[in-house]
Formats: C-alpha cells, structure tokens, sequence
C-alpha cells in the first residue's frame, strides 16, 4: 500500500454539511460507507487517511470543528502511525485491536440504524393499525380514580429539588423613594409652609445628589399632586423646566 | 393479493374484512352509504354486512343495526361484565405528585420533613388521599421527641409507576440528564437525596 | 343460560365470548391477570385467547398480545381503508428514534451506554421525551459506581409497533449473531464520547 492510493478526496458536500453530523463517528461511518465494502472488512488505515484529510480541508475552509472531531482526529494519527510501525510487543493492546474495535463499533452503528429504520416500518397504532373506535356506553357505576404518570413524578421531583433555581425575579428596591414616603413627609410639614419654596428644598435629607435625588423629586412631585388635589396646597411653575414652587392653601 | 391492481373488485371475503375492520374502527355507528364510501369501488357493503352479521350471532360481540346506521356492540347478556369498567380517572394534584414525589425520594419522612423540602405545609387530605390510594403507608415512628409517624412507598406504588425498586428511581443528575431540568447550577453541589435507605 | 347459578364454572364456549366481550370492549389492552379478574370464578382466560386468537386470524380485526397484555387491533393490510386524518403524536427526532432503537434492543441501558453507541451525547429532551411517550420506562440502576439509572421499553410500545414481545424486534437475531448486542473488545481505548460536560 502506498500512500498515494489512500487519498481519496473529500466531496464538498460533505464540507458544506459538517453541521449535519451527529458527531464524529456520524462523519467515520459516512465516510466508510464511501470504501464499498462491509464494515467489518473496511481498511481502518484508509479510514484514518480519508477522516484526517477531511479534517484538514475543513480546516482549510475555516469550518470550525467541534473539540470531539479533533480529539478523533489525533486519536486516528495515532493508530494510523502505529498501524505502520512493525508491531511493538510491549504495547497493549495491539493496533490491529483498536482498529477491529473502531471498525465493530462502526458496524454497529449502522446496524442499529437500520434496525431503528426497520421499526419505525413496522405497523403503528393509529396509523396503520387501529383500536375500538368507539368507547361503549356504560350505564352502571361512576369511580373515580386518581392517577398520575412516572412522567409527573420524575417532573415534580426535578422541579422541587430547583425550585430556588426558578424563584421570580424581584426588584432591587434600594435607592427608591416611593411617593407614600414623600406624603407621609410633606404631610406634616405643609401646614407651616406658607410662602412659596422649591420643591428641590423639600426634597429629604440623603436623597439630594444623583439617581437618589432623581427618584426623590418624582416621588416628591407626586406627593406634592396629591396634596394639592386634597385642598391642603397650591402648585406653581413659571414655564417649561422651571422650578416647581409649592406653599400650604391658607384656609378659606 | 398483495398489490391491488387498482380496477380489481375485492373478493366477497376481501370485502368482509374490510366492513369489519371499518365498523371496528369507526367512533360512531356507520350507514350503509358511508361503508360503500370508504369501501374500494364496486364493493357491495350490504352482502358483506348479512355476512357478517350472521358470523357474530351468538359471540361475545354482536353486529347490530339501529336508525340505519351499523356498529359492534357487546351481547346483552354479557353486559355484566362490563358493568364494573367505568373509572373516571382524574390527575393527582400538585400537592399530591410532589408529597408523592418526597416520600419516594426520602421515605421513610415525617410530615415535618415533607414540609421542609415542599417550602409549604402539607395538608391532611393530601396524605389521607396518598394513603387510601395505597401508595404510601406507614412506616416506623421516628425515635426523636414526639415520635413522629413517617411515610414509605408500598408495592401497589412501584407497580403502578412501573419501577422495579424505589432504588431505581433516577437521582438528581440523571434526571437532569435525561432532560428533566434546566442548565446546571449550584445546585449540583448541595447534598442531594440518596434513595438508599 | 340467562341466570346463572354462582357456583357453575361457564363453558369453554362462554368464557371465550365472556373475553371477546371484555377484550372488545376495552381500549387499552388486557393483560391476562386482568381478565382473569374480570370473568367468573373457575375460568381461564389462556384458553379461551389462544382458541380466539386462531379464530380471528385472517379477519378484517384481530387479537393481537402485547407483552402480557392482549387487544382486538385492525388488520395491517387494511390500513389502506383506514388512515383516517390521524393526529401524528410529536415526530420523533433522528435521535429520538435511534434513542428508542438503542433502548429496545440493548435494554437495560444506561445514558451512557446509549452515547457509547451513537458517538454522541444524549441532548436533552430525548429520554424525557420517550418517558412522556410512556414507550420507556426506568429498569433498575446498574450496580456499577454512580449507579446509574437504566431504561427498558414498556408494553405500550411494544403495542404501539405490533411487537409481540421483544423477541420480535425486527431482525434481532442477526444483531446478536453479529455481536452488535455486546460489547466491543477493546473498547476503553477509544476516545468516543465523553458526554458529561
């Protein structure tokens, strides 16, 4: 055997479909299927030689290969290079074994394949096979039975033991000034606020700088509508964006 | 006869099996014209139906004809036999899979230690019901203060979840393995069940 | 015959139209323990199926065994007449169906003997998919470490694909002249799946 008669090349087809492949020994039986022969005749060296130049033209390509295609691809330079050397007693086991071993699992492969494919030709209910189409009316006895599925058991279990994992999601509520705390304090202290003052001077001690103070004017603002709808204060502001001015409603 | 050329009438036996099968599988009772429909052309549904008809006298099933329309019933007289069929079967509730569930996991478990795992109190009902479905029965009391009862799973449990031992059931990882939960978290490292008594 | 007297064992004539009634009746199949439950005392149902099952062979319907159970299901033959607009249950993934193929023929199977076949990992949603289909259920776990859970098919999907048992598996005994039931010789030294992330 000389090197040259093991090259076969690799279709394009196959390039362009890599993601089809349900891993690497997907693409070894592909490509074994490719040598004509049964399985477990198949030449493991030409094998190896048709997998690692698939592997570089992908590469080639810059078709990014999943770890297991690599780990396969120097797994099979390894056996390949051993399959060539004279064999060395002392090493266990025999390349000639890892080869028969690659070549039965391939086999088997393709065997279950077509054993899947042969049951999924078998008659199915319901489709090719029918039951009783009609339930017959029963006149006696109504019982009713509680059940429940291995299903439903496994699937309650999962979700107990996650349940923390699933929690809903709560806001974080620090730096919020809420508009009951804002009225909860302008309350008290409108009744002495005759003249007209800023908001932005009402605003609590704390929550004067940064997303604090923006929070706490929103609130405050609020607050403030809220007391004037009551009767117990007067609003003001001169134009667009100027300041908001409030005072207590002298009595009538 | 395996490959029907496609002008070919089906024999009077052919056309026997077929009416039989159609009747069979059909959820309501069907009229001669709707047979003819269904049946290959040139079939006479009403010869195979007298055929038919005659074969079942006196069987544990009967061809029957009523309002024009024809269907198997059960022979009258064996109408006994069924009486006993009507189960309405109904979903445990959720509080009843999951309590299920714990005492399979951790059995034998007090109720205290159903409530633990379940973030929530247990109910009576809801043992009662696991109970009275011969699911789960007593075990032996736990010998700390109180000596509370503790829960198992029996037999009529393994039967009808169809597992071989409460061994069996999957732990954690396999069932996240098999798809049952989410991406690993860390949950993975909390010290989790292990069904072994 | 219309009364009868609680101690007289029925004929062998009436416990066969006492299980073709039963058997008619009742969707699901029945396993022979239950019809054993359901008929009069002194009765056999084995008889009786066996005498039934010769009798409809060849008909438009017969009785067919699912493991341990037994139905009245169409012919085969007739699906022509029959393939109603069915409701195609979930189609099962390539994977799903070498899944299943993988469980059915070298059940007792762990999720890692199933990657070891197909060279790549379980995704998720396949097992659970099966057991939700109720065609797999769990055997026992496998006395290696970590004792993993196993699965095997259940009687509902040897119903669901006509198999009488597992010995009918399509070409089965091929598979296992071929030794592609066990094990590969040498297998630790290849560097195929290694699933677990």
């Amino acid at each position: 055997m000389d090197g040259g008669s093991l090259r076969i090349p690799v279709p394009d087809a196959l390039i362009v479909d890599v993601g089809g492949f349900e891993g690497p020994l997907d693409l070894l039986l592909t490509l074994a299927r490719q040598q004509k022969v049964d399985l477990r005749e198949i030449s493991i060296l030409a094998l190896a030689q048709q997998y690692l130049a698939f592997i570089e033209s992908a590469a080639r390509a810059r078709i990014d290969l999943a770890a297991d295609y690599l780990v396969m691809a120097a797994w099979l330079a390894y056996l390949k290079s051993r399959l060539l050397l004279p064999p060395d007693p002392e090493e266990e086991p025999e390349a000639e074994d890892l080869a028969r071993d690659l070549a039965f699992r391939l086999a088997r492969l393709e065997a279950m394949r077509e054993a899947a494919q042969a049951l999924m030709d078998r008659p199915r209910l319901n489709r090719d096979v029918f039951p009783r189409g009609e339930v017959e009316a029963m006149e006696e006895t109504r019982v009713t039975r509680l059940t429940a599925s291995l299903y439903d058991l496994l699937s309650a279990y999962a979700r107990l033991r996650t349940r923390d994992e699933f929690r809903p999601f709560a806001m974080d509520r620090v730096g919020v000034y809420t508009m009951e705390e804002a009225l909860d304090r302008l309350r008290p202290l409108i009744g002495d606020w005759a003249d007209w003052a800023s908001l932005s001077d009402w605003l609590p001690p704390g929550w004067t700088d940064g997303p604090r103070r923006r929070a706490a004017t929103a609130a405050t603002f609020a607050a403030a509508l809220e007391l004037v709808r009551e009767g117990l204060a007067d609003i003001r502001q001169d134009g667009p964006f100027a300041p908001i001015h409030l005072r207590a409603r002298a009595p009538a | 006869m395996t490959a029907e050329p496609p002008f070919d009438v089906p024999t009077p036996e052919e056309q026997e099996r077929m009416v039989e099968a159609l009747l069979f599988a059909s959820p309501e009772p069907l009229p001669t014209a709707k047979l003819a429909e269904r049946l290959p052309p040139g079939c006479d549904p009403r010869a195979a139906l007298a055929r038919l008809q005659r074969l079942y006298e006196g069987r544990g099933v009967n061809l029957v004809r009523s309002g024009g329309a024809w269907a198997f019933r059960t022979a009258p007289d064996l109408r006994f036999l069924l009486s006993r069929e009507v189960v309405e079967t109904r979903k445990l509730s959720r509080a009843g899979i999951e309590t299920l569930a714990i005492v399979a996991y951790h059995g034998p478990v007090t109720r205290t230690e159903i409530e633990e795992i379940r973030g929530v109190s247990v109910s009576k009902g809801t043992l009662d019901q696991l109970l009275e479905l011969g699911w789960v029965r007593l075990g032996r009391r736990r010998e700390t203060p109180g000596r509370p009862a503790t829960y198992v799973t029996t037999d009529a449990f393994l039967d009808h979840f169809a597992l071989e031992s409460a061994a069996d059931l999957p732990s954690l990882a396999d069932l996240r393995a098999a798809g049952f939960l989410g991406e690993p978290t860390v949950q993975e490292n909390l010290p989790l069940p292990d069904p072994e008594p």
